[in-house]
């Protein structure tokens, strides 16, 4: 099959993961409606929601590996028909599959109403694949906002937990706020350049026709729109916040799949719309790579509470990241791709054990809660164990692997300064990574603590094995993703390479 | 022997077979009954330990210098391949390795009393580590073995340790990434040039050899590497984690740390960075820190050493001082200097090994490691006396041990450059009588004046078979280190040529490009991947032409990687 | 024309994100969103005068979004509104450090 | 397996000949290798034994087992400790009388294994044979035999008997190694193997504090010169490229410049070495208290052979000493100052075997001057009379201590069996040994006939006429002299005190004095007569002429120094060429009889007033205060408090920052950074968090603020 986008069904085959995974949110939600009893949440509606919404997630997924085998004769201005969309979609289906299959129990537990958490997790999803595909800016702010709404409402979702309604108030206020900064760059921008097309600008950008003083401020301001959706170093104050009181499963979402589905789209704006004006936004984006790195790091050696500790260590992957858009190239796409499906992976496969520590509720996140948790569950001790490794970035996971492909990106552009900064940050992550790991096996039990058994259906088990495992299959032989990784970024290199070419000393 | 070997294609599987058996031993430990675990561990390290014994016949000393080499691509857009192969250097310290582990475990069989199947997993995974450093040619390999073996310490010293164990093994764990992640940089940088001089991406030693670096390159390079490999010799002063690692370590984890773990870093050095930073390492500058370091660690850790009143730790700090001969030895660059080096390094494995084990065996008898605790020990224990002395002579290198051999070789090669640093360097066999004689004495000697004393026990039938065989090493290694050295040479002589070679060759590179640090542009002729041809030997042969067209240089690599493609 | 219509939109975004700064109702502040979200609005509009019609229908995706959050922005506060009953967001700060 | 063929025959290695064929020269080695390993597991076998006694609550001191009979362990290092040494004595008469009959030029190397090879250094481990190894393994062998001997009867009753056996016997191994290894670092094997025998045996009784300190004493002070002898071997490597003693001596005259740097600094390395192990100023005081190993061990180790071995060393360096003069001269002072020092102490010891540590230290000093004036015929030669009285001396107190410790011990008295103000008269219960430690007594003080009369005055002689520095000479040659006298005198003081006078160790005790078992004496009687008629050997042709050689008549001849000729022919040939012949009278005129004449009426003037003087003398025993020494006395008494002066220089220095290193240094400064650098990060980033307020106003102020910043990064 062949798209050229002259008719409108064309789009239609173009976004069918999109259109089936809205579909699929929709019957979530009815299903649900119907199935939902005033007062009363049996685990089993979650399971069965979950399942349907996984459903969904996978048919969704078919519709993606099948959009690789249809060929394209003619861009559309609107939607990129390339792999880098295609391997983003992968990422954030990873992420919210993952998600629903953690949460399950969780929304059981804390008797939340399971219809609307997964249509509305759905939906943000479809708001990243539109992030991650779009090549029109008002079509990413509306995919932007669809995943922010989705995103303000799952972190506000447990209504009977103040600390839930607090970080939705703080997430909502200044996530409008910073989509004001973003809405007002597209505005610049396209005042200044006269269109909303990503090409179209870049053509525009090129052949020096764009009006500079409101072009360079439009960029300026939607980096700055971008870099709070990114959480980058100083934007990120909501990050930690949001991600503690949030329920967990949307922490688990947002860290992952938010997060990328952000930088997908930081990416694909900054590449390839303003490939030309790379001397210009590339030592803002050093710096703020620089400190997204350093602060958070720091600050996350002093954290007590779990859930606040990855927060921060999510805002300083987050740095690394930033360092494959400084470096620019192929390489450091391709990176940043593998990054953040391993990142995905083993984010959500640490705080579903998070979940399960915690006894499926909000309380137990404290670092002595962990005392002689290894021990008491080893499984899941070790698995733990690998993604925390994984997140430090130790050899034979797969966040090594990660780590070095953008360290590769960022050797190929010279980036010296900020692969030293990287590798000396990792070094106190380890700190705090490892920190999780010594009171897991190292430590006893808190005395007086009556955890009871710990409650891990057989589904979670399972997903957190398979997780672990694909951690440590890419840690050991990343060749094949990293190849595929690589075909997703020359999409995207296609359109910037030629125009980087010869920017750099 | 060797007939038998080439039969069975021994030299084609063995270093697989010892890098990745000790996985599938972790799987046969972990599903063993508790109580069977550690038998199955011992079992199992001492096949591979027999099996790594074929080595010393399918090691041919008169062959190639790199031996029994295999490649295969691992990551193959970064050019990272599963390259493996041994020279002399790298031989043994494969049989260091295995040979201590096995002793190792055997050691901990009362040690260890809880969580066995852990700690023998961890053990395993720990050989699976230590040999891959040792036998990969790969610098990306290298680099992930090199890290890897710092997970299953972490955990072994944090978990069956001591007291302060968390902060020990934590300190360790940080301390030592530290300085790896920087050579990670280091690293990558290297590949880069070496990628913009080759035309091709490669991690293969042999493709890294050469890469044409500017001075100030090649001693930022030496700054990334050596800093990672000092702190693992550990050098003075980036010591400080060693002592309270072995204090809080379990008696197996002291025995592997001191015998091979801290080998890793002078291997280090050794493997990489001489050959690789030829300029650097022989820069005048360089050495002079580098040996006045390693002078320091000899005499100052050997001082701090004799006022240690915990045995263990004391042992720890002569384990800076060993390294710091193994240091001098090598920057040196003589053919003894290094030679010796080498030698202390197995010899220190083995007889700080066995202190280590002793030490822990009286830990079991009397929960304590303080020296003043015990006295008079000989009487009670004359067959655990006797092992101590031996050690102890061993450690401060009594001649007719494995020490002596190492120390005066390092010694006697460090004065052919450096006569003065060598005399200060010598002082350290008198503060060696210093801080050895008083623990032994205190321990063994003076009246046995505590009732706990004199209910001690002797070795046990176990114990025995522990350090017997460390005892008569250590006296072998004394009287005929002969075919040790001879196996060592040619890898030994290929360093200093390479070292000599690229020194004198990078002056000459310096001289024709004018001022210092301006850099030309990589050759522009780069030929291609497909121009050189695929096989090793082409790429090499052409490389090395590339870079130096030194017919000396291209014999070398001849040499060294042999007829083997 | 189009310098001061931009220029005031600008003002107008400025106001609205001093007013996020300074104020601690919960409501006024997401008031003040709206606000910078409609300066922006005026942008458009006023560009639009030059750059094409297409603006003006930007203009009526934002406001869709606006409502949108305001949905939602309006039941969150609500919902804390149920924890706290206030809607100071100085109150706020459980979460921190 | 290797042969035991091989090992024993080892492999012909160049050099002529000449037509002697050594008789299995490594069997020498290995016997009492062997020896040592049989002993070793009886040891260990007793140990076990004796440390399961004393966890069942028993002393562990008992020897015999429940039949009351001794167990083999303690039966068969009996025969096994003395056999082995009687059957290397055996093989290395053997082997002396075969090369007495032929013209050896050069020495006889027998090569096993390469030992060393590196690919620039290749060390066999390798012997020779040649003249000067052969006096020192007859010595070795023969007087270690003899002591071995004694040692039975002296240490049956000890529970240690079998490991002290072991060790013995492996010190004599080592020993031998030292004299017969063919290059410097086998030399050095042996040379540190014998101090850690040493060390093992002085500390033998290693429960009691003092002892055991005192072998690490030795130790560590040997270290010292060991350190010496290993820059001394660098220097010689780095020069020579190769450390065989053959080639270095034959190569030295070309690549060294005659008083060079080069060789002065090796010949002063390896002096160092040669102080340490010989107990020479400065590094003598480990061997005073080694006295605390059992007497045995003293008169084998730190008398006749171990502490020779600086002798041995400077001999057989010969050569490079020959062209070194300044360094030469530097072991003529030494060995002077030395030998008067130490016998200024030994006039003011108690302790019968501290006098014969200080004794044996002035008469080490003597062999050094012998040496260090380029007569190493003559120290050699005293090297070896000294072994025999010295010997004979050590093995008489050894009997005089045995008896003493029998008697207090019958009466449980805690009197101190050293200590010779508790003795006297013992000549009544110990006739023998009284008789055959007088001989001895004559021979060190340098009484003609006997041995020492031969060898010191030799020595004497040599340094007064040496003339290279002939002031310095001259000085050392009056020091000599001195020394000699005082040696008459503190000897006979120790006769006299110990056998003479009235008996103080009290009625009961006196019944239990009885003389030392037949095993015991009779090699105090071969030692005496050897200590008569040893140095009869070598006696220059003008004394043999004189009265002193019975005008000819008596079987004497300079046969020593013809025999070492070919050994230290190099080093004559150097000295004769750059100094010169020796003199033929002395400084203050006079020839080599007549000095003979005067120090040897001099020396029996003092040992007859010496006599008189103490016999005169009641001598309190040791529990009852005599008045306090004072002045010049009670320095000596206290050995010029060398030993705190040391302390307070060197030992606690040392010790100080040692401790500053650890707890300064290393925990404060360094460790402190470390853990600093964590810190620091750990608190940066807690500062950081306070940002974190959880006020919207505030992120929204920092969002702000910061949007302002990157705004005017991207337009400015």
């Amino acid at each position: 099959m062949e798209l050229d986008f002259t008719s409108n069904a064309d789009y239609l085959w173009a976004l069918l993961p999109e259109i089936i995974l809205s579909a699929s949110a929709m019957v979530v939600l009815i299903v649900g409606v119907f199935r939902n009893r005033p007062g009363e949440f049996p685990p089993e509606e979650a399971n069965t929601l979950g399942w349907l919404s996984l459903a969904g997630i996978l048919a969704a997924g078919l519709a993606n590996g099948w959009l690789y085998g249809v060929g394209t004769v003619a861009d559309s201005p609107m939607i990129a028909m390339d792999g880098f969309r295609l391997f983003s979609n992968w990422l954030f289906l990873a992420g919210a599959g993952l998600t629903i299959l953690m949460s399950m129990p969780y929304l059981g537990r804390q008797r939340l109403q399971v219809g609307e958490f997964y249509s509305l997790l759905l939906l943000a999803t479809v708001g990243m694949m539109f992030m991650g595909g779009t090549r029109n800016l008002i079509l990413l702010f509306l995919a932007i906002e669809t995943m922010s709404i989705g995103a303000y409402v799952l972190t506000a979702f447990n209504r009977r937990d103040r600390r839930s309604a607090e970080a939705g108030l703080k997430y909502f206020l200044l996530g409008a706020f910073s989509s004001a900064f973003l809405l007002y760059g597209i505005a610049l921008v396209w005042g200044a350049t006269g269109s909303v097309s990503l090409p179209e600008i870049a053509a525009v950008i090129q052949e020096g026709a764009a009006f500079s003083p409101l072009l360079l401020a439009g960029m300026g301001l939607l980096g700055i729109g971008f870099a709070f959706k990114v959480a980058a170093v100083p934007f990120h104050m909501w990050t930690p916040d949001v991600y503690e009181g949030a329920p967990t499963p949307a922490t688990a979402f947002m860290a992952a799949a938010v997060k990328a589905a952000s930088f997908i789209a930081f990416v694909r704006v900054f590449m390839e719309a303003f490939p030309a004006l790379y001397e210009t936004w590339y030592p803002v984006i050093w710096w703020l790579a620089a400190l997204t790195m350093i602060i958070p790091n720091l600050i996350a050696l002093s954290q007590t509470n779990v859930k606040r500790m990855l927060a921060y260590s999510s805002v300083a992957h987050g740095g690394y990241l930033l360092v494959a858009l400084v470096a620019a190239n192929e390489t450091a796409m391709a990176g940043l791709l593998f990054y953040l499906l391993v990142y995905t992976v083993m984010n959500v496969g640490a705080l579903g054990v998070v979940m399960i520590v915690s006894n499926h509720s909000e309380k137990r996140l404290q670092i002595e809660d962990y005392g002689g948790f290894g021990w008491k569950e080893p499984l899941l001790g070790t698995i733990l164990t690998i993604f925390l490794l994984s997140l430090a970035g130790f050899p034979g996971t797969g966040g090594f692997m990660a780590k070095i492909y953008l360290l590769q990106g960022a050797v190929e552009s010279s980036l010296w300064t900020l692969a030293i900064i990287l590798a000396v940050v990792t070094v106190v992550s380890y700190y705090y990574y490892l920190k999780v790991a010594w009171y897991m096996w190292m430590r006893p039990e808190p005395a007086g603590s009556s955890s009871g058994p710990v409650w891990a259906p057989l589904s979670i088990r399972m997903g957190l094995v398979a997780s672990a495992g694909v951690i440590l299959y890419l840690g050991i032989f990343p060749g094949g993703l990293m190849e595929g990784a690589r075909l997703a970024a020359s999409g995207l290199g296609g359109v910037v390479g030629e125009a980087l070419l010869g920017l750099r000393p | 022997m060797t007939g038998f070997l080439d039969a069975v294609g021994f030299g084609e599987w063995i270093l697989h077979a010892l890098i990745w058996l000790p996985l599938v031993g972790i799987g046969a430990v972990l599903l063993a009954p508790e109580e069977r675990a550690k038998e199955i561990a011992f079992g199992w390290t001492t096949g591979l330990f027999v099996l790594s014994l074929g080595l010393w016949w399918s090691f041919d000393p008169a062959g190639p210098l790199f031996q029994h080499m295999s490649s295969t691509e691992w990551i193959g857009a970064f050019g990272i391949s599963y390259a493996l192969g041994i020279d002399g250097i790298s031989l043994f310290m494969i049989l260091l390795t295995t040979f201590t582990m096995p002793i190792a475990i055997l050691g901990a069989f009362k040690y260890v009393k809880e969580r066995q199947r852990a700690f023998y997993a961890l053990m395993l995974l720990l050989q699976t580590g230590i040999v891959g450093v040792f036998a990969t040619m790969d610098l990306f390999l290298f680099y992930v073995f090199f890290e890897l073996t710092l997970v299953p310490m972490y955990f072994i010293v944090g978990i069956w340790g001591g007291e302060r164990r968390i902060y020990a093994a934590v300190k360790f764990f940080l301390y030592t990434a530290l300085g790896s992640l920087l050579m990670l940089v280091g690293i990558l940088y290297l590949y880069w040039q070496a990628q913009l001089n080759l035309g091709y991406p490669s991690f293969h030693f042999f493709d890294l050899l050469g890469t044409p670096l500017t001075l100030t390159e090649q001693l930022w390079l030496f700054v990334a590497f050596g800093l990672a490999f000092a702190i693992k010799v550990p050098l003075f002063p980036f010591h400080t984690w060693l002592p309270d690692a072995h204090v809080e370590a379990p008696t197996p984890g002291s025995v592997v740390l001191a015998a091979v773990l801290l080998k890793l870093g002078a291997y280090g050095f050794l493997r990489f960075v001489l050959p690789l930073f030829p300029e650097a390492s022989a820069h005048p500058t360089v050495v002079m820190i580098m040996l006045t370091l390693g002078v320091i660690g000899i005499i100052y850790a050997a001082w701090v050493a004799a006022v240690q009143p915990d045995a263990k730790k004391l042992v720890a700090y002569t384990s800076v001082a060993h390294m710091g001969f193994v240091l001098i030895g090598i920057f040196a660059l003589t053919t003894n200097g290094l030679q010796g080096g080498l030698i202390v390094m197995i010899s220190h494995g083995i007889s700080t090994g066995a202190l280590f084990l002793i030490l822990g065996m009286l830990y079991e008898r009397r929960h304590t490691r303080e020296i003043e605790e015990f006295g008079g020990i000989a009487k009670v224990a004359p067959l655990l006396a006797t092992a101590l002395v031996i050690t102890a002579m061993a450690s401060i290198g009594v001649p007719g041990t494995s020490g002596f051999v190492g120390e005066f070789l390092a010694l006697l090669g460090t004065f052919e450059r450096y006569p003065v640093l060598a005399f200060l360097a010598a002082t350290g066999v008198i503060f060696a009588a210093y801080y050895m004689l008083p623990m032994v004495q205190k321990i063994l000697f003076n009246p046995l004046d505590r009732e706990e004393n004199r209910a001690m026990k002797d070795l046990s039938g176990r114990e025995i078979a522990v350090l017997s065989p460390l005892v008569g090493l250590m006296l072998l290694i004394g009287v005929f280190p002969g075919p040790i050295l001879d196996r060592m040479e040619p890898g030994v002589q290929a360093i200093i040529e390479w070292v000599d070679e690229g020194a004198a060759g990078g002056a000459l590179m310096e001289e024709a490009k004018g001022p210092a640090g301006v850099r030309e542009a990589p050759p522009p002729a780069v030929p291609t991947t497909a121009e050189l041809g695929t096989s090793a030997m082409d790429r090499i042969e052409a490389t090395a032409e590339l870079i130096h067209g030194s017919a000396a240089q291209r014999e070398w690599i001849r040499v060294a990687i042999g007829d083997q493609d | 024309m189009l310098v001061e219509a931009l220029i005031l939109s600008a003002i107008l975004f400025v106001v609205g994100m001093l007013g996020v700064l300074v104020r601690r109702n919960a409501i006024i502040i997401f008031l003040c969103v709206e606000l910078m979200l409609n300066a922006v609005n005026l942008s458009f509009v006023a560009l639009s005068r030059f750059m094409g019609i297409e603006g003006q229908i930007y203009v009526f995706f934002v406001m869709t979004v606006a409502a949108a959050e305001a949905a939602v922005g309006l039941a969150i506060i609500i919902a804390i509104f149920r924890h706290y009953e206030t809607v100071n967001v100085n109150n706020f700060n459980l979460l921190k450090w | 397996m290797i042969s035991l063929g091989f090992i024993a025959e080892g492999v012909a290695q160049g050099g002529a000949s000449g037509g002697y064929d050594p008789l299995l020269p490594g069997l020498i080695l290995l016997l009492p290798l062997l020896g040592f390993a049989a002993n070793g597991v009886l040891a260990l076998m007793a140990g076990s034994r004796a440390a399961d006694r004393i966890r069942g609550g028993g002393d562990g001191a008992a020897i015999a087992g429940p039949d009351g009979k001794k167990p083999f362990t303690h039966t068969l290092p009996t025969w096994i400790g003395p056999g082995v040494l009687l059957g290397a004595f055996i093989l290395v008469a053997i082997n002396f009388f075969r090369m007495l009959g032929v013209e050896l030029t050069e020495p006889v190397i027998r090569s096993y294994w390469s030992w060393m090879p590196t690919g620039t250094l290749s060390v066999d481990a390798a012997i020779q044979l040649d003249q000067l190894s052969m006096i020192m393994m007859m010595v070795i062998t023969g007087v270690g035999f003899l002591i071995h001997m004694f040692s039975v009867g002296y240490m049956k009753e000890d529970p240690g008997y079998p490991r002290y056996f072991a060790y013995l016997n492996l010190f004599v191994f080592f020993m031998l190694v030292l004299v017969m290894g063919a290059n410097f670092p086998v030399m050095f094997v042996g040379w540190e193997g014998v101090g850690l025998c040493s060390y093992l045996l002085i500390g033998f009784w290693f429960q009691d504090r003092e002892k055991a300190d005192a072998g690490k004493k030795a130790f560590i002070v040997n270290r010292v010169g060991d350190f010496g002898l290993l820059m001394a071997m660098f220097i010689l490597f780095a020069t020579f490229g190769t450390l065989d003693y053959g080639a270095i001596f034959q190569q030295a005259p070309e690549l060294f410049v005659y008083g060079g740097a080069a060789v002065t600094a090796v010949t002063l390395f390896l002096l160092l070495g040669a102080v340490g192990k010989s107990a020479q100023i400065p590094l003598y005081v480990w061997l005073p208290d080694a006295m605390a190993g059992p007497t045995p061990v003293s008169a084998l180790i730190h008398a006749a052979t171990m502490v020779t071995a600086g002798v041995y060393l400077v001999a057989r360096s010969s050569v490079l000493f020959a062209m070194a003069p300044a360094s030469a001269a530097a072991v003529a002072t030494i060995g002077a100052l030395t030998a008067l020092f130490a016998a200024t102490i030994a006039l003011k010891q108690y302790d019968i075997k501290k006098v014969l540590a200080y004794s044996t230290v002035s008469q080490l000093g003597f062999m050094f001057m012998g040496v260090g004036v380029g007569a190493y015929a003559a120290g050699v030669f005293h090297l070896m009379t000294h072994a025999f009285f010295k010997a004979l001396l050590f093995l008489g107190a050894g009997a005089v201590i045995h008896s003493m410790h029998h008697a207090l011990h019958s009466t449980h008295k805690d009197w101190d069996a050293q200590d010779m103000r508790n003795m006297g008269g013992l000549k009544r219960f110990m006739p023998a040994t009284w008789i055959t430690m007088w001989i001895a007594t004559l021979a060190i003080a340098g009484i003609w006939p006997f041995a020492g009369f031969f060898s010191k005055d030799e020595i004497i002689w040599y340094v007064g006429t040496a003339g290279a520095f002939s002031g310095l000479y001259v000085v050392l040659w009056g020091m000599a002299l001195a020394a000699a006298v005082l040696t008459a005198f503190y000897m006979t003081r120790m006769m006299v005190m110990t056998f003479h006078g009235p008996n103080r160790t009290g009625e009961d005790e006196a019944k239990h004095l009885h003389e030392a078992p037949l095993n015991m004496t009779i090699p105090l009687g071969v030692l005496a007569v050897l200590s008569v008629f040893g140095g009869w050997i070598n006696v220059p042709g003008s004394v043999r002429e004189s009265f002193f050689g019975g005008f000819g008549l008596l079987p004497m001849s300079a046969w020593l120094d013809s025999w070492l000729a070919p050994v230290t022919a190099g080093a004559d040939a150097i000295r004769m060429a750059e100094l010169g012949a020796y003199a033929d009278v002395s400084p203050v005129g006079g020839g080599h009889v007549v000095w003979g004449a005067i120090a040897t009426t001099m020396a029996l003037v003092v040992v007859i007033l010496t006599a008189r003087h103490f016999l005169a003398r009641e001598v309190q025993p040791a529990h009852i205060d005599g008045e306090p020494e004072s002045g010049i006395g009670k320095v000596l008494y206290n050995k010029w408090y060398v030993d705190e002066f040391y302390d307070r220089i060197i030992v606690r220095p040392i010790l100080a920052t040692s401790r500053f290193c650890w707890r300064v240094i290393d925990r404060v400064v360094i460790d402190g950074t470390v853990n600093a650098v964590g810190a620091v990060s750990k608190g940066v980033g807690w500062f950081g968090s306070l940002f974190q307020t959880g006020q919207i106003n505030t992120y929204a102020f920092i969002i702000a603020l910061s949007a302002l910043v990157v705004l005017g990064a991207f337009i400015f």
